[in-house]
């Protein structure tokens, strides 16, 4: 079969009907996983909530609201209520300290401060190294564990910076980072307590719960 | 017998990664594990089947000119749907593979077949060929990742075989990408000359 | 009479041979070898040890049964890769680990270009930066000197200077602060510190440095171009601001500055060939170390520098040619 | 600080067996063959047919060109046939085989011993005398001398140099030449000077030779605008353009001639001929040979006639010895190893050296571990591991930018080179190769 | 500041082809001798600057606006594609020399993932225009970097006896481990 | 389906777009290259080996396409069949060359000639020879550092440990003339293959006189004239003390071989020697 000619009307048309026969199937396409990446997206979420604040039965993705912390980072707050009462809120906090830039890491506070328990969302740290703050900090073995401390009362930094919390073996970059991040969440969320109930329809019982 | 070559030179004798050298950035970037490497490797297939498939349907339709603009429009269709579909059924593995689903139409395993094997052969046999060349891509990037995986943090498919504390990190790391395949294929190279 | 023998001029040879070259560098590290001893004992015998029978075996091996060609290891040289390699590592570090790193030196490093002066790149440091990276946690747990004489896995570990004050730094304390918290520089200049067996001493290894420029087995330029552009750049810095860079000198004695200079630097197949490529080629080194020091994440960074530099080994000879004969006069004649 | 030469250099063993060895007169070998081609350039034509007779000093073959020289013969007798003889080097060369009767000199020749000071003849007409006499750089390259002294125009000449540095190790020759011959190599000097119109002419002389130094130095205060100039031992620095820097601290540019640097260099066994030819009406046919080695029982400087059999010097230095592996032409540096003693010597045979086995084979070759030592030594300032690299697989576009054509060939690279590298060895098939490529390029 | 960040960042610590993984092909391909490398790394540098200023106008001006930001993937590939071809032509007839050292390599960009790589990214990292252009011109260097160090270290193996099983890709692979090993130190800086 | 719609419209027209610049850019930017180059290239062996006088196949298919006459130019490693196949693409006519392969002329092994030195330099033919005539007594005599070996691309030769020579493979021979060219003493020489690839030369080169050249090597020819008289065909010369076989006109008839005092005659791949024959040479290549 000869092939087509390089006439401008050939190109033209060719690529024109090529591309709109990619385009009518791509949106198509779009539209159909559109939902489910959606759905995805929120299940990974809600997922991590769930570790961090277990027991909530509200959505706390639809409560979400959106705070800015001192060094100007964006902090995403979900407060976790179990049957209408705020049994704590898992932030969504980063810091750019990390060792190779940032980290991102899900905080559960009870509503008094206290660290419930985290998730490790985002991070770009040497692996091996750096990696291990995703269990490091909540493993119970010698100081490392920041599980059920609470900022204000305990010095959540690296003992070699006089705090009470093991650093990560040869990753103390990037257990200052992490640290620092939930520090950051901590500040945030308290700094803000009593302004923040406006923000969402929840009740006031938020601030009496204190 | 002669599809069944099609299919099984891209195993061993025109294997992408170790023959052709084709595709080698998704090669080394996404296979610090056996899993992301399988992922990729299939992801690719996909992409690769699919594309000769309708490149040979279409390409005596295609003027000289815009043959390589509308070959990758193609293929970039393809991987477009790929990379829809993964993040909405397995996410997980959208986030690991991250910029390299994108990029599977810069690969130039896949553009190369089309242009070299599609573009002059019917639909069957482009078919098959794009189907030997992806499963040969998949099983490199397979092993290369098995091989990371286990050197660099003990496991093979995430399962732990050997504490993780033993484990060379390089492998999984960047450098590690480089020496492994290095060797990798020096093996096969050597494994081909006897065979 | 005998049939003569018929071979092209020269017909005399100046005796010299790598079998010399190689030993005569080991000879000159023998002060250094003193001193871990001294100040590691048991801990450093073992390291070092280990790390040149594995590095002789493994190239035996490979030579033997890969390769299959002559054996070399009689020259020296890869006893010589394993005992830089052994200066390069803590003296508390497993024998496995020690085994891995040797592999890798010989193996990667050295044999996969085909044996001796074919690797770009400086085995005992591919070996060395290989570890780091794979093991970093063994690998940056110092055993403290003196006190761990008797000890080798059980050694007491401590941070060494650099690192100490890199995370003081860090946390923003001064330089002048720091200071106080680590060994005096006559205490480090005969290597009363922490860290890598053979990197401490600074005396030692300028012992071993006059050794080999006496017996002319390695030329001044690489060692001064990378201690003097060291001095020159940390001084500038400190001259900016004391608090926040610490001193040449510190520099200087801290670290691998000096073994790297002296012994991992001057290696003659991974560094140029031209007298005027040594000296960009140290300073290249001397600089990478300071900005990986100063601003980069590992408190110590000959090693990466030296890697770094030899990666560039082969521009550096193609584009500086030695001073031909002839050149200089053209300009002044004309 | 003693002068040298500014680049690179290496210090082999001295082994000066030979010095301080008067210089013997050879007995008149009973037959001489003489290579129609001892020089560099173009071959001469004999002029004389078997059966002829000749007298010592005749001219026996003619120049053929401007680079070409005269040759006379060494001997008076008959010739006995022009054929091809086997050479040092194995190969064909024609010879003129002369077979001695008695020993008649040409009438025109000064036989006697007397200095004679004063120069009359003119600047043209001593360059025709060297020419006539068939004189060639006595160092061993053998170049015409009456090319050298033909200063191009355009070209001025303010400085000569005379060479009697002597720098390969053994080689006594020129030593003892200067020590015996002090005078007439002054006179022969003032006659170069004159012939190239230079009022300055320096003797450089190496440091190992103090009393050739001291005599020379007392010498040339009685003749104007010589100087000697001690030289630190340094190989090599009687390389043309090593002496040239050395002594005046200019450096010939790439591819070109000491006379772009106003200079001109001359060995002083070549002044000596000069000296004979000018004065004494002597052409070229005998010269100064230092038979010298290890196990040689009596090492010597022999006076001795072109074209007498190497074995006959061997001989007169207690012959042959037994654990002999090697005879080399010249000094051990820069000389020809040869595959036999029976070939004649010629006027470039500035010495005999004989090694013992153990020192005839060189050490195994091994990898080039990169060490720069063949750099740091190389006096031209090449980079002879890449040369001989890019000689090796044949690379020659680069070997040319590199300047394989700048190499001397002193051999400094292989005598240092650890590894044993033949280096010299193929850069010199490197410059080889090179040379062809350029020479077709300029066609 | 910030510039000079990203330029060290893009050009030591996350170099494109020694930690990106970005480039490979061509890294490996075109990296025998130092010349070829350096038409390569002007080629790169050309085209990727170009695309990524396109690239950014078009995510700007259409796919944003229209909110078919998912076409990315195959807009941003159809005018590196077309940009690549366009460059090939033009660079034939107005600069037949320059062709001859580029022209090979050019074809092999449009499939140099470095290019659209540095595209995307420039829109994940959400840079002004100005920052995505020195972005593109850093990244084209470390490739240049890599290539060209690579290519040196390669012209010099090629004069030494390479085992023969090493021979070629593998030990060339190796080399590129090595250097990466090397880049590794940087790390941090940024 | 807005978003459809959407996505349709933008691509389509991005690609209209780029079909269109594509377009106007390639008409006003045209070159042409004669595409036939390509297609010769193509079925070209590709060993880039030089054989032909061209740098590389695609040097000489230029060579082809742009010369009118290609009778010059041939393919030694591809043979008539690639010659015929490059000149249809053409439309040329080529006329066939005679299959040629490569014969080493000297049979001096360390039996025939007593070696008197030893060489001991870098293993290199040229640079023995530029050093001196060889380590026997024949200057023009094979040097047995295996130069030829090495330039020979396509494993047709090795040398052979005892006689020390370099012997041909036949069958891998392509007539390159790689080998011919690296012998810096002109020893290999191309000879047309022969019928049933039967051939007869002279196995030496040695221009010595016949005493000395008899006395370096037992085996040399020493120009005696006896074969140059007994050929029928006027095919021998004697020159320069050398006996030459001219291919062209030997019609392989081996008298001359037999009449040979010295052997220096080989004939190769000829049924197994008649009675008449005494004493088969030890030239390889059986």
């Amino acid at each position: 079969m000869a092939k087509t000619e390089s006439t401008l009307k050939n190109m033209v048309l060719t690529l024109l009907v090529i591309t709109c026969v990619a385009g009518a199937s791509l949106g198509f396409m779009y539209e159909l996983t559109k939902g489910p990446i959606a759905a995805a997206k929120a299940a990974k979420q809600q997922a991590a909530i769930k570790e961090v604040v277990p027991g909530f039965t509200n959505n706390p993705g639809d409560e979400m609201y959106e705070l800015t912390s001192k060094e100007g980072l964006a902090l995403k707050l979900f407060p976790a209520k179990k049957d209408g009462e705020l049994i704590g809120v898992a932030i969504e906090t980063q810091t750019n300290k990390g060792f190779s830039g940032n980290v991102k890491v899900m905080v559960g506070l009870k509503p008094d401060g206290t660290i419930i328990n985290y998730q490790v969302l985002e991070h770009k740290e040497t692996p091996g190294l750096g990696t291990k703050m995703a269990d490091w900090f909540k493993t119970d073995k010698g100081n490392q564990s920041i599980l059920g401390k609470h900022p204000k009362k305990n010095n959540l930094t690296v003992s070699k910076d006089g705090g009470e919390v093991d650093a990560i073996t040869a990753a103390t970059i990037s257990s200052r980072a992490f640290l620092d991040a939930i520090r950051v969440a901590f500040d945030t969320y308290t700094e803000n307590q009593s302004s923040q109930p406006a923000v969402t329809n929840t009740s006031t019982e938020e601030g009496g719960a204190e | 017998m002669n599809q069944w070559n099609n299919f099984s030179k891209g195993f061993f004798k025109e294997n992408a990664v170790f023959t052709l050298l084709l595709g080698m950035c998704p090669t080394l970037g996404v296979t610090s594990s056996a899993i992301d490497g399988l992922g990729m490797g299939l992801a690719t297939t996909f992409v690769l089947v699919m594309s000769n498939l309708v490149v040979a349907l279409i390409k005596n339709f295609i003027p000289d000119k815009v043959r390589i603009p509308s070959f990758i429009v193609v293929i970039a269709t393809f991987v477009t749907i790929v990379e829809m579909t993964m993040q909405a059924y397995v996410p997980a593995l959208f986030d690991s593979l991250g910029l390299f689903i994108p990029l599977i139409v810069v690969n130039c395993l896949v553009l190369g077949r089309a242009e070299a094997f599609a573009s002059k052969n019917n639909l069957g046999s482009s078919v098959i060929d794009g189907l030997g060349m992806g499963l040969g891509f998949s099983m490199a990037l397979t092993m290369l990742g098995s091989i990371r995986e286990l050197l660099g943090s003990g496991k093979l498919f995430g399962t732990i075989i050997y504490p993780e504390d033993y484990g060379m990190l390089v492998f999984v790391l960047a450098p590690g990408a480089f020496i492994a395949l290095g060797y990798l294929i020096a093996f096969i190279n050597q494994v081909k000359k006897e065979a | 009479m005998n049939r003569l023998t018929v071979s092209p001029s020269p017909h005399v040879h100046s005796g010299d041979s790598v079998k010399k070259n190689m030993y005569g560098v080991i000879i000159a590290l023998v002060p250094a070898l003193a001193a871990s001893l001294y100040y590691f004992g048991l801990g450093a015998a073992i390291v070092t040890i280990t790390a040149v029978v594995s590095c002789v075996f493994f190239e035996w091996a490979i030579q033997k049964y890969l390769l299959k060609n002559d054996s070399t290891i009689m020259d020296g040289s890869a006893a010589l890769t394993g005992l830089l390699l052994a200066f390069n590592m803590p003296s508390n570090l497993p024998i496995w680990i020690i085994i891995i790193g040797s592999l890798v030196a010989i193996g990667i490093g050295k044999m996969s270009f085909g044996g001796l002066g074919n690797n770009p790149f400086n085995p005992a440091l591919v070996g060395r930066v290989f570890l780091l990276i794979s093991f970093p946690v063994q690998m940056t747990l110092w055993p403290k000197p003196i006190v761990s004489q008797a000890h080798y896995l059980d050694a007491e570990t401590g941070a060494t200077p650099l690192s100490v004050m890199k995370e003081g730094l860090a946390n923003g304390e001064t330089v002048s602060t720091m200071m106080s918290k680590i060994p005096s520089y006559t205490e480090l200049f005969f290597g009363n510190s922490g860290g890598s067996a053979g990197e401490i001493a600074a005396a030692a290894l300028l012992i071993g440095l006059i050794f080999m420029l006496i017996r002319k087995i390695i030329t001044w330029h690489i060692p001064v171009a990378i201690i003097g552009s060291i001095a020159v750049f940390t001084g500038i810095l400190h001259l900016v601001n004391p608090e926040v860079y610490a001193g040449p000198l510190f520099h200087l004695l801290t670290g691998g500055v000096m073994l790297g200079a002296i012994f991992m630097a001057t290696d003659y197949v991974s560094s140029p060939m031209a007298n005027k490529g040594m000296i960009i080629y140290g300073i290249g080194i001397g600089v990478i170390t300071v900005v990986i020091r100063v601003f980069g994440a590992y408190p110590e960074g000959v090693s990466f520098a030296i890697l770094i530099m030899n990666g560039f080994v082969p521009l550096i000879d193609k584009y500086v040619k030695p001073k031909r004969f002839g050149e200089v006069v053209k300009t002044a004649k004309a | 600080m003693l002068k040298t030469f500014s680049l690179g250099g290496v210090h082999p063993a001295e082994n000066k067996f030979s010095a301080g060895q008067k210089i013997e007169v050879l007995p008149v070998p009973e037959q001489v063959s003489v290579p129609i081609a001892q020089h560099i350039g173009a071959p001469s034509e004999p002029v004389v047919a078997k059966g002829d007779e000749v007298k010592v000093g005749q001219l026996i073959a003619k120049s053929t060109g401007f680079v070409s020289a005269n040759i006379h013969s060494p001997v008076s007798g008959k010739v006995f046939k022009i054929d091809d003889i086997i050479d040092a080097s194995g190969y064909k060369r024609k010879a003129i085989i002369i077979k001695t009767e008695g020993d008649e000199w040409d009438e025109s020749i000064d036989r006697s011993e007397d200095l004679i000071t004063e120069v009359t003849a003119s600047p043209e007409e001593i360059i025709k005398k060297v020419g006539e006499a068939g004189i060639v750089g006595l160092g061993g390259a053998t170049f015409p001398a009456h090319v050298k002294l033909s200063v191009p125009p355009g070209k001025t000449c303010e400085v000569l140099i005379l060479n009697g540095v002597e720098c390969e190790p053994y080689l006594t020759a020129d030593h003892q030449l200067m020590m015996e011959k002090g005078d007439e190599i002054m006179v022969g000097t003032q006659i170069l000077m004159k012939a190239l119109k230079v009022e300055k002419a320096i003797i450089g002389i190496e440091n190992n030779k103090p009393d050739a130094i001291k005599h020379m130095s007392e010498l040339a205060g009685k003749y104007p605008g010589i100087t000697i100039q001690p030289l630190k031992v340094q190989y090599p620095q009687g390389g043309e353009k090593q002496l040239i820097d050395a002594c005046i601290g200019r450096q010939i540019p790439s591819g070109k001639l000491p006379i772009e640097v106003g200079a001109v260099v001359q060995n002083v066994g070549t002044t000596l001929a000069v000296y004979e030819a000018v004065q004494k009406n002597k052409p070229l046919f005998e010269r100064v040979v230092t038979v010298t080695g290890k196990s040689v029982s009596k090492p010597s400087n022999f006076l001795a006639r072109v074209g007498t059999p190497l074995n006959q010097l061997i001989d007169a230095a207690g012959g042959l010895p037994e654990d002999t592996g090697k005879v080399i032409g010249g000094g051990p540096m820069m000389g020809k190893a040869l595959s036999s003693t029976e070939v004649p010597i010629t006027k470039g045979s500035s010495g005999i050296l004989i090694m013992p086995d153990e020192m005839a084979k060189r050490g195994k070759t091994e990898a080039c571990i990169r060490c720069s030592k063949c750099v740091s030594v190389c006096p031209m300032g090449l980079s002879p591991y890449l040369l001989m690299t890019v000689s090796d697989k044949a690379i020659w576009d680069r070997a040319e930018e590199e300047k394989i054509m700048d190499c001397i060939e002193c051999g400094s690279c292989s005598f240092t080179c650890p590894a044993n590298r033949p280096l010299l060895d193929y850069i010199r098939l490197g410059k080889g190769k090179v040379g062809q490529i350029m020479r077709s390029r300029t066609k | 500041m910030e510039y000079v960040l990203i330029v060290i960042s893009a050009i030591f610590v996350n170099n494109i082809v020694l930690s990106q993984f970005l480039g490979i092909c061509p890294f490996l391909g075109v990296s025998k001798k130092i010349s070829t490398g350096i038409g390569m790394t002007g080629a790169v540098t050309f085209v990727m600057v170009i695309a990524t200023i396109v690239t950014f106008f078009l995510q700007k001006a259409v796919l944003e606006p229209f909110g078919v930001g998912y076409l990315q993937t195959i807009s941003f590939i159809l005018v590196i594609a077309s940009l690549v071809q366009l460059v090939e032509i033009i660079l034939k007839k107005v600069s037949p020399p320059l062709y001859q050292a580029l022209g090979v390599f050019l074809p092999l960009i449009t499939t140099n993932c470095a290019i659209l790589g540095v595209a995307i990214m420039t829109i994940q990292k959400d840079f002004n225009i100005v920052e995505s252009v020195v972005f593109a011109i850093a990244n084209a260097i470390g490739f240049g970097l890599a290539l060209i160090t690579f290519a040196g270290i390669r012209e010099q193996l090629d004069l030494m006896d390479i085992p023969k099983g090493m021979k070629g890709t593998p030990i060339a692979l190796v080399v590129a481990g090595l250097l990466a090993l090397a880049f590794m130190g940087f790390a941090g800086i940024v | 389906m807005n978003v459809v719609l959407i996505t349709i419209i933008s691509l389509g027209v991005l690609g209209s777009l780029a079909a269109i610049i594509l377009y106007f850019v390639a008409q006003k930017f045209k070159v042409f290259e004669d595409p036939r180059i390509d297609q010769v290239e193509e079925v070209l062996p590709a060993a880039n080996c030089g054989g032909c006088g061209y740098p590389g196949c695609r040097a000489f298919a230029e060579a082809m396409v742009k010369s009118d006459d290609i009778s010059d130019l041939n393919c030694p490693v591809g043979g008539a069949d690639t010659m015929s196949a490059a000149a249809a693409i053409l439309g040329k006519e080529v006329a066939a060359a005679d299959p040629m392969v490569a014969v080493v002329r000297c049979n001096g092994t360390c039996e025939n000639r007593p070696r008197i030195t030893e060489y001991d330099g870098a293993t290199s033919c040229t640079i023995a020879t530029s050093l001196y005539g060889g380590d026997t007594g024949c200057s023009n005599g094979c040097l047995g550092l295996g130069e030829c070996v090495d330039a020979c691309a396509f494993n047709a030769m090795y040398m052979d440990e005892e006689t020390g020579l370099p012997v041909i493979i036949e069958d891998n021979c392509v007539s390159c003339g790689a080998c011919v060219d690296a012998c810096p003493k002109n020893i290999i020489e191309l000879r047309k293959k022969g019928p049933k690839s039967r051939r007869i030369f002279v196995s030496c080169v040695n221009t010595d006189k016949g005493a000395a050249a008899k006395k370096a090597c037992s085996v040399a020819c020493i120009a005696c004239k006896k074969c140059q008289k007994i050929c029928p065909f006027d095919a021998i010369t004697v020159e320069n003390n050398l006996a030459y076989i001219d291919y062209n006109k030997c019609k392989l008839c081996r008298k001359c071989v037999a009449e040979c005092p010295t052997n220096a005659i080989h004939m190769i791949n000829f049924p197994p020697p008649k009675p008449k024959v005494e004493k088969p040479v030890a030239e390889s290549a059986e």
